[in-house]
């Protein structure tokens, strides 16, 4: 049987050579335009290496992360559970406008942050108990998610505020780390939003569940083999409701710290989460449902955005539209040559224990 | 002294069967007990109920005399049960160790992370016990179906079983692996374990057990001592009616060869050669088996042949020409017939109904859908033909394929695929999970066909059965053709050796598997003549 | 078969439990969407403050909104108030029919591509590449042709144009997903983003009207514009376009269930497994199903242009994203998305008349809209809901999504 | 006068027939005469609350309503389709009658133009683009004129070493940025402006240009303006809607400076007070009060087409609440000569870059 395992090892290389190569070719990608910014530093390579190598991009991309990696964190917990959660959009709305609401009123942001976490959570646990208890279609309780939070937050700031958009509320302001701000680079880690470290620290207990703990087994048992799980004696619906409630607390972090961060809650149109829990679907399947995959998807993506407006500003000669939409093709292309990205088996079923 | 398992009166109604009916089951402690009956009898329901899965709708489970009151598995587990289902309840990316471990994890730091070392200690200790061979490190989906079923085992006694329940343990092994766990089993009632395991297989039940009882349309309908009784006598008791214990398939009249396959290699999804270079033809009027442990390729190879997989290498000639990279639609209106072996997943469409299935394959055809039109009312008539004929019950077309019966879906299937006027039927598995009647007169079809000069290749991993119906038998292993054999003068233990990649001539024992067995020469079968009939 | 004999199974198709039952479903949604959001509307009549002669009372409470009334806008309001005796073609029904109109086709776009178990959440871009290509199309096509002729010609052709336009577009996360493995979610998703940032483009330089300040093509010639018959010459409604969408319905529902393209489509989209074995090609049916999807989609986007604005201008509203409740509601059923096209169309419609009538924040009929997803999506609450009433409904099991995501309905697989 | 004047309330209304009837006094009070008129408001896109645009156009409304005693009804569409809706709602109402309807913003000009036609006895009013009909009064700024203000005033700070509030510049500085939201004739009209201003305060001085293609997007607004602080500006013009705030907070986050748009937004943003240089005011409010002034006095100018620059106080550089004291004395000279030149004609401001 000692071949099994080989059989075992073989398997894993060939599941992830893909990816694997893929991120190879992406380094030596990288580092070829760097060499060449440094051989040429008025070319275009010389332009695209100092704003890859700038410690400004890097805060940014951090920045436009936060709300996008917290959302697709709580889309992994939900997914690997077996419940796809499409509603993050709406999560992310509703505790984007229920923080700076309650900012307002009490005046204290992390009040505010709290609440909209709460917020989040509730609206989840809504999700949690149509999907599981009533079986609802979990794609389509997700959109109604999505549709119910972006009717919900921009009428109640109309009922309360006259206006879609909140006032101005404070911010979260930011935490710099003595001596470690100051490293090349680097530093844009350790001089940033309080929500940025929370992230990090989200990213670590996420991936910490999931690979030491027994409830992160479970999750993933829930979403692979469910009958297995409930045959071992652990409860599946209980398994799942936690996942969701788990999703609906991580997505209201990154709602409430992009609010927060900004100290307002804009609701016209598709208001100021514009898509951020669609691109946090995209960010996790890309990252295959790792939670530092989902984090390095996210801020490959939210990097490619930050270098985008940066690049917008050099008149490079290409067209703004046209730069704008760069992030989206990059997507588009990695999608199509790494390709699959594999589901939990049971995602998207219901379970039933009896009948 | 009291069973150490007494269920007693047990009825369990879904809503319009009657899947349980007052069902009493001894079982006596370190003993073995068989619970024998057709498809549908009930014998899995009723585990479930010993399982906690179900509760009854009235009964009553007892425990070394106790009455227990199980609400869900969690219960059967405490008390000392363990169940191995008959599809494995594994979750295939984890592995060996997390699996056996899943829900009773060994905790440190407070609980706050699983002890992963304690857990694979813990997993190695209780496989060296027994004498398990199994990889703790391995992922499910890369081992093999009997290391799966060995760390199921684990996982029941890793939590303590003391009554094992084993849901048609055999279905998926070679004869070697079959005798290599019966052996497991008596290592584990000398130790005082207590195990019940499902089948249909009479000889089985006779060889392992040291009770057997016998179930009918949910009812008990026996009890007998495994040491006297006769194989007649149980099937008897298991159809209601005397069966006819062995097929007589004559002699084959080969023609014209139908398919050649030449130096085919075909490559799974991970890159991994599934089919290495095999040849074979197959002639008009003769029944071409292949014989095989599950995952040795056959599965490729069958769907290489119908179009549903691409060949790496080699050559696919169907009527004379060269139909290697021709599509499956084309291969299909050109009178390939093909029973799949997985029919829920691609024999039907299980939310159609049976006039929506009936047409599956034909969709294109001059027949139901000239111009691209669908004719219903065509394609209704031959449903109901297909119903009449091959005895789908109940027979409604109208009825959605997943509301059948496993039986009377694989018949519907069989029914479709016959009536395509086929010059080569690829049957695959074709009476798995069928019970004993329905097997009986898919095997009799197969046979008109082959009489009436079509080219049949079957694949089968029930020996008797493609021992009994093939007039040609190859035998694969790990993606190649080990030997092509005369069934009819070939033993059932040489067809194990081979199944088991002896090559013939090759002296050299043990292919794997339990430990236990490894210096155990095959078990003598005790009744090797009635082996051909196992099954029937 | 005799005619009779399918007369009668289609009359049992038509009364079948599941059928029946959906329609239940379905109003019982809209009747609990309503109630919540009248208790919504209540609440937030507490929140503002108003003058006490404003106020309406219920249970001896004063509050700033009427639900009453805003429901009254909302429905009879978009019908064109057909009670009031004011009725008039040219009133607000023929914005709902208008609105209608669209969703119609996006609707049926996302209902063809569910039907195939393809998520096209693209609908909005195909539409928007549509509309463009339209646009440019007819106005290229406007200098050969002109008057009643050049109606005649170039509205087939401007829909042509869009459908094929928006059919190529769609086409791309179809290639994508049959030979790259790319999930269509993902795709579709960032390829909205691309057509709306290149459409901005292409407007805003090459193919600006240099008349306008607005980011938009050269207005089509009015005879190359939908002619208004009979109904809303000045709401920008055509029913000869809804006479097109009629036609789009019938004939998506006679392709999905009596040819064999359609027959490969739903097996497809059930189970591709099956439908491989059945001899379908699924890679060429997922492209084909996305393109379709696609031409439908780009049908909206050549009506948007010739129907209601006359011209290509950025910023084209969500008719894509709608077109996944419509077909959602529906059952992606082509005749479920008829009548779904018109719910929505007057909750569009009505939108406008509860803000001009009320003081009501508009957004509440967008909470509306998720409530009724969201009851449509559990008929397990109803049944429940029902058990607890005298006079059981029927136990058998309602339809979801066809297909999409996985959505088998048990956990367990019995052999 | 001469030179921009100083704060929000500066002296609207005094131009037509000040305070006709000013004895009405509080709104909402359902006095027994009826109002002086009724008014419809049909705003941009977008919406009340983008603490700009419409904003400013709610603001005229509601002067008229305590000065001139006026009712008015609005409406916020949110697709271009609903404008020719509201316009005939608002049209064919006759309970109450509306005696003037305001259009706001460029988009809604196709649609105004056949409802015009079809209630040829309906009075509208349109802003930001013109519409050549009898019923209809267009209003249009030249918002290039205030924006080159705006692009002189910040090309001479940026070139000096000065610190105020929660800003400051660096003498080196080689550029100041501009954000803008959807790019459009409209905005670039601001961008052509402040480019050619901040040109002619000093030929060593770029303008980083960014559109965020959003009005209401002020997470990319702030990184938008991040990118330009980072790259060495000191000084940061928007004309980007509520996209804005991002740029305020990016100058707040890295103390430097801001000019905001459409309103004062020293005063409307008091949180921001302390990196708002300016604002480049554009007097919606006044062309909307003026319209309704217009129709109370039954002198509405239909067919007319106002040309807000300048000169007329349509458009303004007001200087920041907080720091518009602290600006050196000779920036603001030169910005009122520069004033004076355009309104005298010497200066050819360019309304595209
Ligand atoms: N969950 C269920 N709901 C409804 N009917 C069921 C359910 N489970 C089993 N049945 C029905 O109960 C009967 C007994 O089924 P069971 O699975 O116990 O048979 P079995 O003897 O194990 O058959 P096999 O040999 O095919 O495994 C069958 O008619 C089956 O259709
Ligand atoms: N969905 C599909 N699945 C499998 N093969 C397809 C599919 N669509 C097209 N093809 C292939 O393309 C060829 C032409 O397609 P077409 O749909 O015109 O069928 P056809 O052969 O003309 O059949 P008919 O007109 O009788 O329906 C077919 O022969 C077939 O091999
Ligand atoms: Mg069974
Ligand atoms: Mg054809």
């Amino acid at each position: 049987m000692s071949d099994a395992a080989g059989d075992g090892e073989g398997g894993f290389v060939e599941r992830y050579s893909t990816r694997a190569l893929f991120a190879g070719t992406t380094v030596a990608a990288v580092v070829a335009l760097l060499v060449a910014g440094l051989l040429f530093p008025d070319s275009l390579a010389g332009t695209l290496a100092a704003v890859l190598t700038s410690e400004n991009t890097l805060a940014a991309a951090l920045r436009l992360s936060v709300p996008i990696a917290f959302a697709a964190l709580g889309g992994i917990f939900a997914e690997k559970s077996g419940v796809i959660n499409i509603g993050l959009e709406g999560l992310l709305i509703i505790s984007a406008f229920g923080a700076v609401y309650v900012t307002e009123v009490t005046g204290g942001v992390w009040v505010g942050f709290v609440a909209g976490v709460v917020a989040s959570t509730l609206l989840a646990a809504l999700f949690a108990v149509v999907t599981i208890k009533f079986r609802a279609d979990q794609i389509i309780a997700g959109l109604a998610v999505w549709l119910i939070a972006l009717g919900l937050a921009p009428f109640a700031s109309q009922v309360i505020y006259n206006s879609p958009n909140t006032p101005t509320v404070q911010t979260m302001g930011s935490i710099a780390v003595p001596v470690l701000e100051d490293l090349p680079f680097f530093g844009a880690l350790f001089s940033a939003s309080p929500t940025v470290y929370l992230l990090f620290l989200a990213v670590f207990c996420s991936w910490y569940v999931f690979e030491r703990t027994a409830f992160g087994r479970w999750i993933r048992a829930s979403g692979e083999n469910p009958k297995a799980l409930d045959t071992a004696g652990v409860s599946v619906t209980h398994v799942r409701y936690a996942a969701v409630i788990i999703s609906g607390v991580l997505a209201g972090m990154g709602g409430a710290a992009l609010s927060l961060d900004l100290g307002q809650f804009t609701g016209n149109g598709p208001t100021m989460v514009n898509g951020k829990g669609f691109i946090a679907i995209v960010a996790y399947l890309f990252g295959n449902y790792n939670p530092v995959g989902a984090f390095l998807s996210t801020m490959l993506f939210a990097g490619l955005d930050a270098v985008q407006t940066v690049l917008q500003l050099q008149g490079i000669g290409v067209p703004r539209q046209l730069i704008r939409i760069t992030p989206f093709v990059v997507v588009i292309i990695v999608l199509a040559l790494v390709g699959r990205t594999q589901l939990p088996e049971a995602a998207g079923d219901h379970y039933e224990t009896e009948e | 002294m009291a069973s150490a398992v007494h269920l007693d009166g047990i009825t369990k109604r879904f809503p319009g069967v009657v899947a349980n009916d007052d069902v009493d089951l001894e079982v006596e402690r370190g003993t073995v007990h068989a619970l024998l009956g057709e498809n549908g009898a009930g014998k899995t329901t009723l585990m479930n109920v010993l399982y906690g899965l179900y509760e009854p709708t009235s009964g009553e489970v007892r425990l070394d005399g106790e009455p227990q009151a199980f609400r869900s598995p969690r219960d059967a587990i405490d008390a000392g049960i363990g169940m191995i289902h008959q599809h494995f309840m594994l979750v295939d990316p984890m592995t060996v160790t997390e699996n056996i471990t899943l829900g009773n994890e060994p905790r440190k730091w407070g609980g706050l992370a699983v002890d992963r070392a304690g857990a694979r200690e813990a997993v190695v200790e209780l496989a060296d016990r027994y004498g398990f061979d199994v990889d703790p490190d391995a992922r499910i989906e890369d081992v093999s179906v009997g290391e799966q079923q060995r760390v199921e085992i684990l996982k029941a006694l890793y939590r303590g079983a003391d009554v094992l329940i084993l849901d048609e343990p055999t279905a998926v092994l070679t004869p070697q692996e079959v005798d290599e766990l019966f052996d497991v089993l008596d290592e584990l009632t000398a130790q005082g374990k207590t195990i019940i395991f499902i089948t249909h297989k009479l000889g089985e039940a006779m060889r392992a057990a040291d009770d057997i009882t016998v179930l009918r349309d949910g009812e008990k309908v026996g009890a007998v001592d495994a040491n006297a009784t006769s194989q007649e006598e149980l099937a008897e008791l298991m159809v209601g009616r005397e069966v006819l214990l062995d097929v007589d398939h004559g002699a084959a009249d080969a023609g014209d060869v139908v398919a050649a396959v030449s130096d085919v290699v075909v490559e799974d999804d991970r890159d991994v050669r599934a089919v290495d270079g095999v040849s074979f033809e197959v002639r008009a009027g003769e029944v071409f088996g292949i014989a095989g442990v599950d995952g040795n390729g056959q599965s490729e190879l069958v769907e290489a042949v119908t179009g549903l997989q691409e060949v790496d290498a080699g050559e696919i000639r169907f009527r004379g020409e060269d139909v290697t990279s021709t599509s499956r639609r084309e291969r299909i209106d050109s009178g390939m017939a093909y029973i799949p072996e997985d029919r829920q997943e691609r024999g039907l469409v299980m939310e159609f109904d049976l006039v929506e299935n009936g047409l599956l394959g034909s969709q294109h055809g001059r027949e139901f859908a000239p111009n691209g039109r669908i004719d219903w009312g065509d394609t209704r008539a031959h449903a109901d033909a297909i119903i009449d004929e091959y005895d789908v019950r109940p027979p409604n077309a109208d009825a959605e394929a997943h509301s059948l019966s496993g039986g009377n879906q694989q018949k519907f299937i069989v029914g479709r695929e016959f009536e395509r006027d086929p010059e080569l039927v690829v049957a695959s598995h074709p009476t798995r999970g069928v019970d004993v009647g329905s097997i009986e007169f898919i095997h009799e079809r197969l046979l008109e066909l082959r009489q009436q000069g079509v080219a049949i290749l079957l694949v089968s991993s029930k020996l008797e059965e493609v021992q009994g119906l093939s007039d040609r038998l190859a035998v694969v292993y790990e993606g190649e053709f080990i030997d092509v054999v005369d069934p009819d003068e070939t033993t059932e233990e040489e067809l194990g050796l081979l199944m088991a990649g002896e090559r013939p001539g090759d002296g050299d024992g043990g292919g794997g598997g339990f430990e236990t067995a490894s210096e155990a020469e095959p078990a003598p079968s005790t009744n090797a003549d009635a082996a051909d009939g196992e099954e029937a | 078969m005799s005619p009779a004999d399918r007369a009668r199974k289609a009359l049992s198709r038509l009364v079948e439990a599941s059928a029946t039952e959906r329609i239940l479903i379905s109003s019982a949604a809209l009747v609990l969407s309503v109630l919540i959001g009248a208790v919504l509307v209540l609440v937030a009549g507490r929140m503002t403050s108003c003058t006490a002669g404003e106020a309406v009372y219920y249970f001896g409470t004063g509050f700033c909104y009427d639900p009453v009334v805003v429901f009254d806008r909302l429905f009879l309001g978009a019908l064109g108030d057909p009670l009031s005796g004011g009725w008039s073609p040219n009133g607000q029904f023929a914005i709902t029919l208008r609105e209608t109109t669209l969703l119609l086709f996006t609707g049926l776009s996302v209902a063809l591509a569910f039907r195939a178990g393809i998520f096209n959440i693209g609908t909005q871009g195909q539409m928007v590449v549509g509309a463009l290509a339209t646009a440019l199309g007819v106005l290229w096509a406007s200098a050969f042709v002109s008057g009643l002729v050049g109606t005649v010609v170039l509205i087939p052709f401007g829909l042509l144009v869009g459908s094929v336009f928006g059919g190529l577009y769609g086409a791309i996360p179809g290639v994508l997903k049959a030979y790259a493995d790319a999930n269509e979610v993902i795709t579709t998703i960032m390829l909205n983003f691309v057509a709306t940032g290149v459409a901005l483009y292409l407007v805003s330089g090459v193919f600006k009207d240099p008349n306008s300040a607005a980011n938009q093509t050269v207005p089509l010639p009015e005879f190359a514009q939908f002619p208004s018959l009979f109904f809303g010459a000045r709401q920008d409604f055509s029913i000869v376009a809804l006479g097109f969408g009629l036609v789009a319905i019938a004939a998506l529902y006679y392709v999905l269930e009596h040819t064999a393209f359609g027959y490969d489509v739903r097996t497809s989209g059930v189970q591709p497994e099956a439908a491989e074995y059945g001899g379908v090609d699924s890679k060429r049916t997922i492209v084909a199903s996305l393109a379709l999807s696609g031409a439908l989609a780009g049908i909206a986007g050549a009506m948007y242009v010739m129907m209601i604005l006359g011209t290509f201008q950025t910023g084209i509203p969500d008719y894509g994203f709608d077109g996944i409740t419509v077909s959602i509601l529906a059952g992606n059923n082509p005749l479920g998305v008829g009548v779904a096209a018109l719910l929505f169309g007057v909750l569009k419609s009505g939108t406008t008349v509860v803000q001009f009538a009320t003081d009501v924040p508009p957004q509440l009929v967008g909470v509306l809209r998720g409530l009724i997803i969201l009851f449509v999506a559990m008929p397990e609450f109803f049944r429940l809901l029902a058990k607890g009433l005298p006079g059981q409904w029927s136990e058998s099991e309602a339809v979801a999504t066809d297909g999409g995501v996985a959505v088998d309905q048990g956990g367990e697989t019995d052999e | 006068s001469g030179g921009p004047s100083d704060g929000e309330n500066s002296s609207d209304g005094s131009d037509g027939s000040d305070g006709s009837d000013g004895s009405d006094g509080s709104d909402g009070s359902d006095g027994e005469s009826g109002p002086a008129a009724n008014i419809g408001m049909v705003y941009a896109t977008g919406g009340l609350g983008d603490g700009s645009f419409n904003d400013q156009a709610q603001q005229g409304a509601l002067q008229a309503e305590e000065e001139l005693g006026i009712s008015f009804r609005e409406s916020q569409p949110d697709e271009v389709s609903q404008f020719s809706t509201f316009q005939q709602q608002f049209a064919e109402s006759s309970d109450p009658n509306y005696d003037l309807v305001c259009c706001i913003g460029f988009l809604q000009a196709d649609s105004l133009t056949d409802t015009a036609s079809s209630y040829p006895d309906q009075d509208f009013m349109i802003v930001d683009s013109a519409v050549d009909a009898d019923n209809v009064a267009s209003y249009v700024f030249q918002e290039h004129e205030g924006s080159y203000l705006a692009g002189l005033m910040a090309s001479l700070l940026t070139t000096r070493s000065f610190s105020v509030g929660a800003g400051s510049t660096t003498g080196d500085s080689t550029n100041v940025g501009f954000v803008g939201g959807v790019e459009s004739d409209l905005i670039q009209k601001f961008q052509a402006g402040f480019e050619s201003g901040v040109s002619a305060g000093s030929d060593d001085i770029d303008v980083s240009v960014n559109y965020t293609g959003s009005f209401n997007d002020p997470a990319a607004g702030r990184e938008a303006a991040n990118a330009m602080y980072n790259s060495g500006a000191d000084i940061v013009y928007h004309a980007a809607g509520n996209t804005g705030t991002g740029v305020f907070q990016a100058a707040q986050e890295q103390g430097r400076f801001a000019i905001g748009v459409d309103r004062d937004q020293s005063v409307t943003r008091p949180d921001y007070a302390d990196v708002i240089l300016a604002s480049m005011v554009k007097r919606v409010d006044t062309a909307v009060y003026n319209a309704i002034d217009a129709t109370v006095d039954d002198e509405f100018p239909g067919g007319s087409n106002v040309a807000l620059g300048l000169d007329s106080d349509g458009v303004e550089l007001v200087f920041g609440d907080q720091l518009g004291s602290e600006i050196p004395q000779e920036i603001l000279d030169e910005v009122a000569t520069a004033r004076e030149d355009i309104i005298a004609g010497d200066t050819d401001v360019p309304s595209e870059p």
